[in-house]
């Protein structure tokens, strides 16, 4: 899986908010129960979120959801400034996180854009029955160290070695590579598989949505483009039948 | 200056030499103690006991003699650790397993009567683990028996890499130090990615 | 004494003893491989509408759920509410064994004891008691559990209740109504070009959001088709609303007429199907004039250009379907509303058609289908029953009346008049924290089952439900831990010899029965699985989650569409300044999933608060009564009062506040007890008029401060700004 | 423009080794108190290390709370020393000389501050920063990032650490020969031991000034890149509004510089109340220092001005979302003010005024306003920075410090306190041999008619 480039498709336009990427994200990668304690001190933690604004107010009003996750980017801001090497780019194009190399200083995730990188301000804690629930292949984090999503890498990491030992090849799209909160959307809004692979469907929606040479002939953008951070995530616009069309990088 | 501010005599040439050597000496003595100490903490990090010359492997609740098994009887790591070819652990043999001989095999030997005491009273086996990788290392046994395997014929001469000639021991004990240096040098060797993902995760 | 050493210098580095040890078991059961998964097929309970999923297991734990590719309902999609049922399964709080009451009723404090003690108890409890005075409540059973039920009402005589709090009936009933339909139809929303929805959240909550979801996703982009068109009417700005290209707003109760206003518009313009027009106004002989978009403007508050132009859209841009139910449905004239409602779908000519309402057929080998609730109207029967000391026992299975009845107090206050209450739940819910005998049941996920979705996917399907573990309290022993519902039903059978009539000879438990049902759907022959003995037909049926026949699709007459409702009927509603809309929150559904933390930790979609109960308030109706976000409000109905964190916001109108389902549970556990207030409990206990069922969205309450002021948690920003994407930097928009 | 006050070299040595012979009353209480506060921040440390970073009033968005502000202010506090030692020894200004070792001290104890603020309370896992500090590690075959500026960082800090206390060590050996002479027992063979046989002679002085001079000029890089660095820890962030600015690293120095100096005038007027050394530091050594400090102000605050002006140049809407934040909205409105006022407004206006700048009061309390404000201005700068309310409103959230936090930065101010009173035990805190060099230069002939410095500087 070496040469693979793994990246996201978002469309908005069918995101419903429904939170369903949230819990399977929780379920799949031991993120510690968010607690009314933890939401109060603005620490909860989730790998991916579903954000809503507003736009108008009442009755001509709406409210926009967007999921965000971290969007592993290609210049992440995020990497240099690791003094430790606990985040960086890896061969597969991900932006990923050591837990154990981490010893938390917190620079990663001020100088992320997305805020998307997550800080355990408390040791993890599971009444003794849940514990049963967590997911061995996942690393709980201990206290005072970052993670973030990454795009389920032990769901890759087990399917590539299952796949090699019984000698089969991976489809784009197998759901047993997919990230659980792309698995579990119900409106397939998020779309997962391999950029390097030319027939990978985020390949085509790619193909298809992105602007190539300057002419915008699609809904793809990336999310503030105008940093520099080159996600490996697209979203595709929000239509709405009234708006004016707007631009997302100014 | 007023008179008598610095009171002390001109040292002698002697005393100069000898200070000198001394500061020179300490200082070498300094460097060459630190980095003795760093490579004694260091070893001491990577196999605790062995600097000491205390590894001699844990007790076992039966003690269980490779030596019979695989040097004499010739068996195959694999006939017991039977998960090593498939999976994340090799797996200790569940009691049943040892049951198929050692039901008939062995009478008048204590261990092997300890042996069917478990089985007759349902009760696990607790085994004490002798290697152990902590909780952020995901060390996977079946690719590394695939790859070795190929090389070196197949699970069996793959398994004394890692953990010595078990075959000759009569308490398992740890051989390498399993540090994540250990792990990252023989990747390199081995063309092995070194991405940290590839184990932690 | 190396060993020692090890361990010693181990355990001052912190590694726990149990990660020294390697156990080795007695014997290795064949599947279990350390470290490897398995994932099995099985259906998911924690939603109303079952679905599909597929559980990863390792090392005889479950540890993920995800939605089963081959079900026809999700196709490998699922929702949170599913996705937690793992935490349901490990809960802390689950009760590992049956118990006996020992103090006063509701007190609390229970004694351990064994299943046949706790069987022979109720059994001679039982002795005397005539089948009228024996009463069963449970949540809506369909598949073979729903049989066993019915043989066990059967044989006793006794009354069974199937009880949820946001219930179906007034859906069923306008479904029978206008399509003669006994079962619930599919609304084909992926193949729509225009959808049309009042009221019903489809989204969120409502029927099953999980189909609707995935509906919704191929209605917006899908290879080969334009993208569709929404409109949501509701008097909330719920998640569906704000997924809808246009939300209009109208006043409780008062759809019914808009719809009518908009066949009025239809078949004014001329633009509906004809032969329909003719039969839905009775050849013109039904007035519709009194449904001018002029008139009905002024009363249902959205403006008579809106309803010409949404009138307009729906007939022109086919296929178009109209859906209608959740708050619409929840007034005194519910019924009325969604019989107008639904007869739209006549005027465009989608009744049984690709992109509209697709009919189901009936289940097979004649399984009960899922979702027969019964009326609110009877179960306050039943409390008055109980009240009057005419029920002498009570069972209570996966359903909490005591929690979701409007004036639950009294309910409870009631149930004095009862011998026996014995609870079926694993979980200390509300109804069974008033229970003289607990007999826990196993988990969904360690147990038997099937299910028939209702609605299916427009052909048959039953979903088999399998264990995927082994009991988590097996370890307890035979007498003690949880068993299955229906096993201990047919004991109960047994011992009172009165045994149920079970299909087949051999048949003892109630995995025999399943068992004996796959035997009859493999005698058809047919659908997704063939084999040629039971035994692989068996194994394919439990690997895929279950048996469906594309096939088997409702064959039944075209119904000719009935009259339109022309008399309109006033939604009846009480006296307070605001209407009151309860509704479900993206995580804890009507309540059932409150105890699960990741449902509670849940940002709800619109709000995104979490744990606790809030009360949405149009911020500027909040401004002008100086409420500010986590002000600690009372709202106070007729019944009672309930207080609730504010929470400011512009999708409400100023005349309505919204409040969700889910928080002030009595019991429950650790992370629903005693949290936030139970909307249910302010209701007024009005009804609509035909159907008899709750009109939960008729109550109308007053607000007041009390001046405390609690942080609402909640995901978005800590100031109670409204966060707005100013500069379009994270969601740019375009027009299409 | 410096008063004559010749005092004989006995009179010197009597007066500024009262500290390290004699104790007086409020030395013990004094250290007490220290000693008190910063056990109370080590328990509080102890507690973080128990609980996790949590017990502090850091959340997400704000990563980065008091600690950070604490490190920020403390390396800016030591930049006194070498403006002091190195940049006035360079340019021969005469009032250096009371006040140089003063200075220096301040400079190694609050690094040892700063250092305590940033990687050690700072990280998540304290028990791991050694793989930042001191990152070294074969075991892993992993080492650090270089493209960090938390790399730059210790690297920096530990040479300009090192560098000072070369600087104190070095300007200590007369003063510590003479105290040699004057002990007897175990503590002459301990000073004897400190003063590395210094004997006074002609060969010894030359390399003793020498080793000074080359110090200083050594040291003047580290001094400019220091800060530099510390600035660069904000302003190669592109994620927070406002910290990717190009005037970083000369604004953070010039602030450094401003509140350094302040701190060290602070410490004079200390100095001469605790051990009435009114007779060295005279109303002379506070008025040049105070002008001094008008100049490092006004250039600080044209910097500060820049800043400003960089950001309405571009009015970026971001930047400006968090300039209305830090400007318009309580509570950093009031800071804000308090901040201007106290860091230039009050003092800067009050030094115009001889009587201020000559009154021992005066400046005591203008020159603490300043250091108030410094940290404040930090404090400006990093939480409604990291506030964020620009792009993701959605998720942004305030920040205010907690107890525990509190705890530690008082710690670390104990820790310059105790440092500087447990130095004045062991080590005269003005240089004596200096002092008695001025003495000397003082000295003036006359040749003539005219009026002549008696001797010549090297």
């Amino acid at each position: 899986m070496a040469d693979a480039k793994w990246g996201m498709v978002i469309d908005v336009d069918k995101c419903t908010g429904c939170q369903a990427c949230v819990v399977a994200c929780q379920s799949e990668n031991n993120v510690p129960i968010n607690t009314e304690d933890i939401f109060n001190q603005r620490r909860a933690i989730e790998w991916i979120r579903v954000e809503r604004y507003w736009e108008g107010e009442f009755p001509d009003v709406k409210a926009r959801f967007i999921p965000v996750l971290c969007q592993h980017c290609d210049d992440a801001p995020c990497e240099p400034v690791c003094p430790v090497f606990a985040t960086y780019h890896n061969n597969e194009g991900m932006n990923v996180q050591i837990y154990n190399r981490c010893i938390g200083t917190r620079f990663c995730a001020n100088n992320c854009p997305y805020h998307v990188r997550y800080f355990n301000f408390w040791e993890p804690e599971w009444p003794d029955t849940l514990t049963h629930q967590l997911n061995p292949d996942v690393t709980v984090r201990s206290r005072g160290i970052m993670e973030k999503c990454t795009f389920c890498v032990q769901r890759i990491r087990r399917t590539s070695r299952e796949a090699d030992r019984d000698g089969r090849e991976i489809e784009d799209g197998a759901r047993e590579l997919s990230p659980a909160c792309v698995n579990s959307c119900p409106t397939s809004a998020l779309v997962w598989g391999d950029f390097n692979n030319k027939n990978s469907k985020v390949s085509n929606l790619a193909e298809k949505e992105m602007s190539h040479n300057g002419s915008h002939h699609g809904r793809g953008y990336k999310m503030m483009e105008n940093l520099g951070t080159s996600p490996n995530v697209i979203y595709l616009k929000k239509i709405d039948k009234h708006a004016k069309e707007t631009v997302a990088h100014e | 200056m007023i008179p008598g501010d610095f009171q002390i005599r001109k040292p002698s040439r002697i005393q100069v030499l000898i200070l000198g050597i001394l500061g020179i000496g300490g200082l070498v003595g300094a460097v060459v103690g630190l980095v003795l100490g760093a490579f004694v903490i260091t070893a001491w990090l990577g196999l605790p006991l062995d600097v000491f010359g205390l590894n001699e492997g844990p007790e076992q609740p039966i003690a269980f003699p490779h030596t019979t098994h695989v040097k004499s009887l010739g068996m195959d790591c694999t006939f017991c650790h039977r998960n090593v070819t498939v999976g994340a652990a090799a797996s200790v043999p569940a009691v049943g397993l040892c049951m198929t001989c050692h039901k008939t095999i062995g009478d008048g030997n204590e261990e092997i009567s300890k042996l069917r005491d478990y089985h007759s009273s349902g009760l696990p086996i607790n085994w004490v683990r002798v290697h152990r990788v902590p909780d952020h290392v995901n060390f996977i046994h079946e690719p590394h028996i695939r790859h070795f395997g190929e090389k070196y014929g197949g699970p069996a001469g793959t398994c004394q890499l890692c953990h010595g000639d078990v075959g000759r021991m009569v308490k398992v004990k740890q051989v390498r130090s399993l540090k994540m240096g250990d792990c990252v040098d023989c990747h390199k060797a081995n063309d092995a990615p070194t991405d940290c993902t590839t184990c932690h995760y | 004494m190396g060993g020692s050493a090890t361990a010693v210098a181990a355990a001052a580095c912190g590694v726990p003893e149990k990660e020294l040890l390697v156990q080795a078991p007695l014997e290795m059961p064949e599947d279990l491989v350390t470290g490897l998964d398995n994932w099995y097929a099985t259906i998911d309970r924690q939603n109303r509408n079952g679905i599909g999923i597929v559980v990863r297991v390792m090392e005889g734990r479950a540890k993920k759920i995800e939605g089963n590719v081959d079900y026809p309902v999700n196709v490998g999609k699922h929702n949170a509410i599913a996705d937690a049922g793992v935490q349901s399964l490990y809960h802390p709080d689950r009760i590992s064994a049956p118990l006996v009451r020992t103090g006063e009723r509701g007190e609390g404090n229970w004694e351990e004891i064994s299943w046949t003690d706790a069987v022979s108890r109720i059994a001679s409890r039982l002795e005397g008691v005539s089948g009228e005075e024996l009463v069963l409540v449970t949540s809506p059973i369909g598949g073979h559990m729903g049989s066993v039920v019915n043989s066990f009402t059967d044989a006793f005589g006794s009354t069974h209740l199937q009880y949820e709090p946001l219930e179906r009936t007034v859906l069923q009933a306008s479904i029978k109504n206008v399509f003669g339909q006994d079962v619930m139809p599919d609304f084909d929303i992926e193949n729509a070009a225009y959808v049309l929805s009042f009221g019903a959240d489809f989204l969120n909550g409502w029927v099953s959001p999980v189909r609707f979801g995935r509906g919704y996703g191929d209605f917006r982009h899908a290879e080969g088709r334009e993208r569709g068109t929404f409109t949501h009417i509701e008097s909330r700005l719920s998640m569906t609303a704000a997924n809808a290209d246009d939300w209009i707003y109208v006043k409780p109760g008062y759809e019914g007429v808009l719809a009518l206003s908009m066949a009025k518009v239809i078949i004014d313009e001329g633009l509906g199907d004809d032969a329909a027009v003719a039969s839905l106004t009775q050849n013109g002989t039904n007035d519709l004039s009194q449904f001018d978009p002029s008139n009905v403007s002024a009363v249902s508050g959205v403006p008579a250009q809106r309803i010409r132009e949404i009138a307009h859209e729906f007939a022109t841009k086919r296929p178009a379907v109209a859906i209608g139910g959740g708050s619409a449905a929840a007034h005194t004239n519910g019924l009325f509303n969604l019989n107008a409602v639904h007869s739209l779908n006549y005027l465009v000519g989608n009744v049984n058609k690709k992109g509209g309402v697709i009919f189901n057929p009936m289940p097979p080998i004649g399984l009960p289908v899922g979702s027969r609730s019964s009326s609110f109207q009877q179960m306050s029967t039943l409390s008055d029953r109980m009240a009057n000391r005419e029920v002498k026992a009570l069972f209570v299975r996966e359903a909490d009346p005591f929690y979701g009845m409007p004036s639950s107090s009294e309910v409870r206050k009631a149930s004095f008049g009862v011998d026996l209450i014995v609870s079926f739940s694993g979980q200390f819910d509300d109804t069974t924290a008033m229970a003289d005998i607990v007999l826990p049941e196993h988990n969904y996920l360690e147990d038997w089952g099937t299910d028939v979705p209702d609605p299916g996917p427009g052909y048959q399907v039953v979903g088999f439900q399998q264990p995927v573990v082994r009991p988590f309290f097996e370890n307890r022993g035979g007498h003690l831990g949880t068993k299955n519902f229906g096993d201990v039903l047919i004991t109960l059978g047994e011992i009172l010899s009165n045994p149920l009539s079970l299909p087949g000879d051999d048949v003892k438990t109630f995995k025999d029965v399943v068992e004996q049902g796959a035997r009859s759907l493999y005698g058809l022959n047919r659908g997704s699985v063939k084999s040629d003995d039971f035994r692989s037909f068996w194994q394919g049926v439990l690997q895929r989650g279950g048996w469906w026949d594309t096939g088997a699709r409702y064959d039944g007459p075209s119904p000719t569409p009935p009259a339109l409702p022309v008399s309109p009927q006033e939604p009846i509603s009480g006296s307070g300044e605001f209407a009151l809309v309860p509704f479900e929150s993206a995580g804890l559904s009507d309540g059932r999933t409150s105890d699960l933390p990741w449902l509670q930790a849940l940002p709800d979609p619109i709000s995104t608060a979490v744990w606790h109960t809030w009360v949405e308030i149009n911020n500027k109706k909040a401004e002008e009564m100086d409420i500010r976000e986590g002000d600690v409000v009372e709202v106070t109905s007729p019944r009672g009062s309930i207080k609730a964190l504010a929470y400011p916001h512009p999708g409400i109108s100023p005349d309505a506040v919204a409040v969700p389902i889910g928080g002030g549970h009595l019991g429950g556990g650790r992370y629903s007890k005693e949290r936030g207030s139970n909307v249910f409990s302010i209701l007024e206990p009005l009804t609509d008029d035909k159907t008899g069922a709750l009109a939960w969205g008729a109550t109308r309450v007053s607000l007041r401060k009390t001046g405390d002021w609690v942080r609402l948690s909640k995901f978005e920003n800590t100031k109670p700004d409204i966060s707005e994407d100013t500069h379009r930097k994270i969601i740019p928009l375009t027009n299409g | 423009m410096q008063e004559h006050v010749q005092l004989t070299q006995k009179q010197i040595n009597e007066d500024l080794l009262t500290s390290v012979l004699g104790t007086p009353r409020w030395w013990w209480p004094a250290l007490g108190f220290f000693v008190l506060v910063f056990l109370i921040g080590m328990s509080a440390f102890g507690y973080m290390l128990n609980q996790g970073v949590g017990v502090t009033g850091l959340n997400r968005p704000v990563f980065w709370g008091a600690f950070m502000v604490n490190f920020v202010f403390f390396i800016g506090i030591s930049h006194a020393g070498i403006m002091i030692s190195a940049i006035l020894r360079l340019t021969q200004a005469e009032w250096r000389r009371p006040i140089t070792r003063a200075a220096e001290v301040l400079t190694v104890f609050s690094l040892m501050s700063a250092l305590m603020a940033a990687p050690l309370v700072h990280v998540g896992r304290p028990w791991r920063a050694d793989l930042w500090v001191f990152p070294y590690d074969f075991a892993r075959g992993v080492w650090i990032n270089i493209r960090s500026p938390f790399v730059w960082d210790p690297s920096a800090v530990m040479t300009y650490l090192t560098a000072s206390t070369l600087f104190v060590l070095i300007a200590l050996i007369p003063d510590l020969a003479i105290i040699r002479d004057r002990s007897t027992g175990l503590k002459r063979k301990l000073y004897a031991g400190m003063a590395l046989g210094f004997r006074g002679t002609p060969r010894q002085w030359k390399l003793q000034t020498i080793a000074g001079i080359l110090l200083s000029a050594l040291v003047l890089p580290v001094f400019v890149s220091v800060h530099s660095i510390v600035s660069w820890d904000f302003a190669v962030q592109i994620g927070p509004e406002a910290w990717h600015s190009t005037i970083f690293a000369p604004y953070f120095i010039i602030g450094a510089i401003h509140s350094g100096v302040s701190a060290v005038a602070t410490l004079m007027v200390v100095m001469v109340w605790a051990w009435g050394w009114n007779k060295y530091i005279t109303p002379d050594h506070l008025d040049a220092i105070a002008r001094l400090l008008i100049i490092v102000a006004t250039a600080w605050f044209f910097f500060f001005f820049l800043e400003w002006v960089f950001a309405l140049y571009t009015l970026e809407p971001a930047e400006m979302a968090m300039r209305k934040l830090q400007v318009f909205e309580s509570p950093w409105s009031w800071l804000f003010v308090v901040f201007l006022f106290t860091a230039y407004f009050i003092p800067v206006p009050m030094w115009l005024f001889r009587g201020v700048r000559r009154s021992l009061f005066w400046m005591f309390v203008t020159t603490i306003l300043v250091n108030v404000g410094m940290w404040l201005e930090r404090f400006l700068i990093i939480v409604p920075g990291l506030m964020r309310r620009s792009e993701f409103i959605f998720d942004w959230g305030s920040y205010h410090p907690s107890i525990i936090e509190l705890a530690m930065v008082a710690m670390t101010f104990a820790w310059v306190g105790m440092g500087m009173l447990v130095f004045t035990k062991v080590f005269p805190l003005i240089p004596l041999f200096d002092i008695k060099e001025g003495m000397v230069g003082r000295d003036e002939i006359r040749i003539g008619r005219r009026i002549v410095p008696a001797s010549i500087r090297e």
